[in-house]
């Protein structure tokens, strides 16, 4: 799995590749938690080239969520969300948590 | 049926993985139902590791499978801890957000996606996980047992 | 040729689909020109799916871009150019006048 | 060599171009100088209609093309007015944006695009242009004349 954050004028945009499972997903924790304590509050995470997430990665993305709500200072907004990963988010539940745009220059313009 | 042991690590996911996916296969399963046996298999390897071994480096997952056309049983078998399926309780996926714990999705993603779940415990012959997927047909609908 | 407009938080997202040349840079300049008419001075052009432009389609960036930037309210981004269209831009003379990004998520987030 | 007369209107210029991208294709040119065929012939078939014609639907542009292996020439052909591109200015690329005038771009394309641009003008059989373009060879050279 391979992060990619750009700092952008109003939100951070974070490209996400490869597969998000118990072995990465603490990887992934760790980057966005490193960008929430820096300040960073409004997160676009491009789902585009995710090929698989499991439960460990989806809690990942509700745990970074939960945060960047806090004290209403941002969000995390999902993009380009694969179908198999739209799937896996259904599943759990978590489609109502986030905002999701099929286009990521959408989601960036939202902020 | 093959059979091989992967060490009970997180890295070892991608393997086993990898490992159903091909039985899959194998079994002519359609696209969308493999990838459900990828997540199914995956959630299963992991809780062992999490929750039988209670940690990584603990022992070993041992994988097989037996595959029918359109019919795949996947059998996982560990040493580690025994644990009673009926007292864990379904998750609540209409909770609000707060009140999401990061716990209680994997059993529940294991019985949606395939068709049966089984546990057993034997203090001779450790922990054993059966789950079956059978395919969707052609015209989208389930592969009969009588096939 | 085709043009979807999208109006975002800060700026207005363009994607343009197909040739511009003669024939079709009137209806590029019309839909452009409506968009500023409308008060709207911050463009994100994606140009990604434009397979072909003539010095025709060229003028009419040139042109929206000394609109936008009349008054230092706003400007047109170009994002996305495949190397075709680059190369006409570079043969025109026209790169300095554009912020050039490769990706459109990060041109619309540079307002 | 194949010969067609188009209407001169603008919605002509797209079969003008793919004409000439077929032709430049026959004449085995890189995929990069049939691009730039194609550019050079869309701006010089906008330029007849434009300033030739003074509008559209006054004349049809008769384009025709020789192909030799690495070499392509077209030719097209008008009976609208003559004009002596001499005395054309070459624009000045180095201008500052609000400088830029809406003009004077197609001549400079042409030019740079292909190899050479020949106008003669006839009162008998109308103006002729002449675009000649040899690909690069696939050391990334120009064919030469003498092949
Ligand atoms: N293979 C296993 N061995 C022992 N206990 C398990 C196993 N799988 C699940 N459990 C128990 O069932 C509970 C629910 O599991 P699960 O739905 O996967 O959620 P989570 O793993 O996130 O807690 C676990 O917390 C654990 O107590
Ligand atoms: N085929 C033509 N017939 C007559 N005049 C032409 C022709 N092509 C070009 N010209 C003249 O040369 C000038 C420069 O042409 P060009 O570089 O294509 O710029 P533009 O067409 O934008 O004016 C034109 O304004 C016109 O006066």
């Amino acid at each position: 799995m391979e992060i990619k954050s750009t700092v952008l004028k109003r939100c951070v945009l974070i490209n996400v590749n490869g597969r998000i499972d118990s072995a990465t997903a603490p990887q992934m924790q760790e980057a966005l938690n490193d960008l929430i304590d820096e300040g960073n509050y409004k997160l676009v995470l491009d789902l585009n080239q995710v090929d698989f997430i499991s439960s460990a990665g989806l809690w990942v993305l509700v745990n970074a969520q939960k945060k960047c709500k806090r004290f209403n200072r941002g969000e995390v907004i999902l993009a380009s969300i694969p179908k198999r990963i739209h799937d896996a988010l259904d599943l759990a539940g978590f489609i109502p948590y986030f905002k999701v745009f099929e286009d990521t220059a959408q989601a960036v313009g939202s902020f | 049926m093959r059979s091989i042991a992967f060490p009970g690590r997180f890295s070892s996911l991608s393997e086993i993985r990898e490992f159903y996916v091909q039985a899959a296969t194998e079994a002519a399963l359609d696209e969308e139902s493999i990838c459900e046996v990828e997540l199914a298999v995956d959630e299963a390897a992991a809780n062992i590791i999490d929750h039988a071994y209670q940690g990584e480096g603990k022992g070993d997952i041992e994988c097989s499978y037996i595959v029918e056309p359109g019919r795949l049983e996947v059998i996982m078998r560990d040493h580690g801890k025994p644990f009673d399926p009926e007292k864990v309780k379904s998750p609540n996926i209409k909770n609000d957000l707060r009140r999401r714990k990061s716990r209680g999705l994997g059993l529940h993603f294991m019985k949606t996606l395939m068709d049966s779940v089984e546990f057993s415990f034997s203090s001779k012959n450790g922990n054993e996980l059966r789950m079956v997927k059978t395919g969707k047909g052609p015209s989208g609908q389930e592969h009969n047992q009588q096939e």
